[in-house]
């Protein structure tokens, strides 16, 4: 027997045409609840339908179901055709969202070529990016970061989900061009100290 | 780093033989990317790739697409004038006062392809992901959350009944009402001078006959109802009237019988 | 363990745009499957969901996933949004109030003013006054009554708790000191009316 709460969530999760939080399913409820207290019981339904045909799966701190991915080729039809990214559009989403919050500046500068209006205005569009305020230096550019819309479109947990995202970090490659020279050159100083001592 | 399937057009490999050159330059996004494609071709990690060689190719391919009387854009061919310029510098006998040196120049373009590869692997590997409409499926139409507003109209009694005698004041017909003011009537100006005459026996002026000692719009009543009383004794014969000219006192006392 | 082909129906309902019957479902899959042995395989997804917040029902040999009709309350929630009656709509139930059975034209006649159909609806949307038949006149207008709910809302017992003409006189009410201004408001209420309508 499945509690009246438990109920209740699965189906607030299940009629809900967006993922919700714990936060937004405790204010419907209306109760008492801690998001907490009901985080633990989205748990139990993610866990109870685990292996099944539908999956309760976590995108950013919210909850929706889904199919499971090995399940594609079933489901998959002529009419679904998920928006087709260029190249560029592709590029520069994943340049936000390993850098975020980025300019657009700061994107040209690792792609070594300007971005038209029309690529950030594609991800927009699809909800994937949105603008994150300003940058604090002269000229106080336009800052982007990603949506909770892509870690969703995209399957993603949350942006420590990216792939590769620790190795890439660690290798410095997240680091401006400048940055990575000045640590460059000072490795090599200190072999040319060492060689002259 | 790892092959990954792209679901966009794939990068064109670097043009090894003739047939290559048959891309336009349209396959590449800017200098920097046709530079990346070329490193590929190299087959080295990034980390090794020998910068003068990569200069090389580069200025090779342009020269030929050129050749090929391709359309090469502005961009690319300030990128061929720079390389054209670092190749001769790394060539040339070490300046050692030369700053930036040529090396650095190398190390920050050798810097620059890096992150453009890790992310051009890093979009490759995000558009393999399990995508919401393409691998994994959520309902075409749930039946949504809905807040529904219903509209609940508050008005007080007050309102109410304000309202109603708004109404009825616009509606009657407007009435214009003097209010009542305390004035001295005929009948008592009559009353009173009678009473005077039985006292007073020689002339004497109206105002010594007004009723009570009044100030103001009372006096001046009393004037009247007194001077239209005295008008009424005379008709009847009761008092004698005297008045020397216009607007001089009027004086007045019993009649003789 | 949920069964392969248990998984593929299960994702299958739930994608699906519309209710599928057994035929289509034996389609899709390709497999050599009859539309029997499908739908077993249906009965036993529908009674592992029974009792939860998602069912598996049938309509007519069709099937679909929906979250159960007591758990309704939760996802259609009802919300007051508490609105102030205006002016002009104030005059007109209080002109229905004392004079009622009362028609639009006769209310107009009342009022001076043109008065608008919305007025009215708001009225009968507050439940405050309803249709009482027609006026046996040309044109058989409708006319119009207070309502028990009117009663209930202004604390009145009846229609002759209402104050008559002299007490309102008394209580000030007929007062034309703010005549100017509530002339001034009741061209207010006319442009909001022309709104309205």
């Amino acid at each position: 027997m499945i509690d009246d709460l438990e109920r209740a969530i699965e189906a607030m999760l299940f009629a809900s045409d967006e993922a919700l939080d714990a936060r937004q399913i405790a204010g419907r409820l209306g109760d008492e609840m801690t998001p907490g207290q009901v985080k633990a019981i989205i748990e139990t339904i993610a866990a109870r339908h685990a292996g099944s045909g539908i999956e309760l799966v976590e995108r950013g701190g919210r909850w929706h179901f889904q199919t499971p991915a090995d399940l594609a080729h079933l489901l998959r039809r002529e009419r679904d055709d998920p928006r087709k990214l260029s190249r560029a559009a592709a590029e520069v989403l994943a340049i936000i969202a390993y850098h975020e919050p980025v300019s657009r500046a700061e994107i040209e500068a690792i792609r070594g070529v300007q971005t038209s209006k029309g690529t950030l205005d594609v991800l927009m569009e699809a909800e994937w990016i949105a603008p994150a305020g300003r940058r604090e230096v002269p000229g106080r550019p336009l800052i982007y970061k990603t949506t909770d819309a892509f870690l969703q479109h995209f399957g993603l947990t949350s942006r420590k989900d990216l792939p590769g995202i620790e190795d890439l970090r660690a290798a410095g490659l997240l680091d401006p061009v400048d940055l990575a020279f000045e640590e460059a050159m000072g490795e090599l100083d200190l072999v040319k100290d060492g060689e002259e001592a | 780093m790892e092959e990954l399937p792209l679901d966009f057009e794939i990068v064109p490999a670097a043009p090894e033989r003739e047939d290559a050159l048959q891309l336009s330059l349209d396959s590449w996004e800017g200098p920097l990317d046709l530079l990346l494609a070329l490193a590929r071709g190299q087959k080295v990690d990034l980390k090794q790739i020998s910068i003068l060689a990569l200069v090389e190719q580069y200025l090779t391919f342009i020269a030929e697409a050129r050749e090929l009387k391709l359309e090469v854009a502005a961009d690319y061919l300030v990128m061929a004038a720079w390389l054209a310029y670092l190749k001769s510098a790394l060539l040339l006998p070490k300046d050692p006062l030369e700053d930036p040196s040529p090396d650095e120049l190398a190390l920050r373009l050798q810097l620059r392809l890096q992150r453009l590869a890790a992310m051009r692997d890093a979009a490759a590997r995000l558009l393999a992901r399990d995508r919401i409409g393409r691998d994994v499926f959520i309902r075409p139409r749930p039946e949504g959350l809905r807040d529904v507003r219903v509209r609940r109209w508050d008005a007080s009694l007050y309102d109410l009944l304000s309202a109603y005698g708004q109404v009825k004041l616009r509606s009657e017909p407007v009435v214009h009402m003097v209010s009542r003011r305390p004035v001295i009537t005929l009948d008592a100006a009559l009353h009173h001078l009678q009473r005077m005459l039985g006292v007073k026996i020689d002339w004497a002026e109206l105002s010594d006959f007004l009723p009570g000692d009044y100030d103001g719009p009372l006096r001046r009543s009393a004037i009247a109802s007194s001077f239209v009383a005295a008008l009424e004794l005379a008709r009847q014969g009761r008092v004698d009237l005297k008045q020397d000219g216009a607007f001089e006192p009027l004086y007045l006392k019993a009649a003789q019988a």
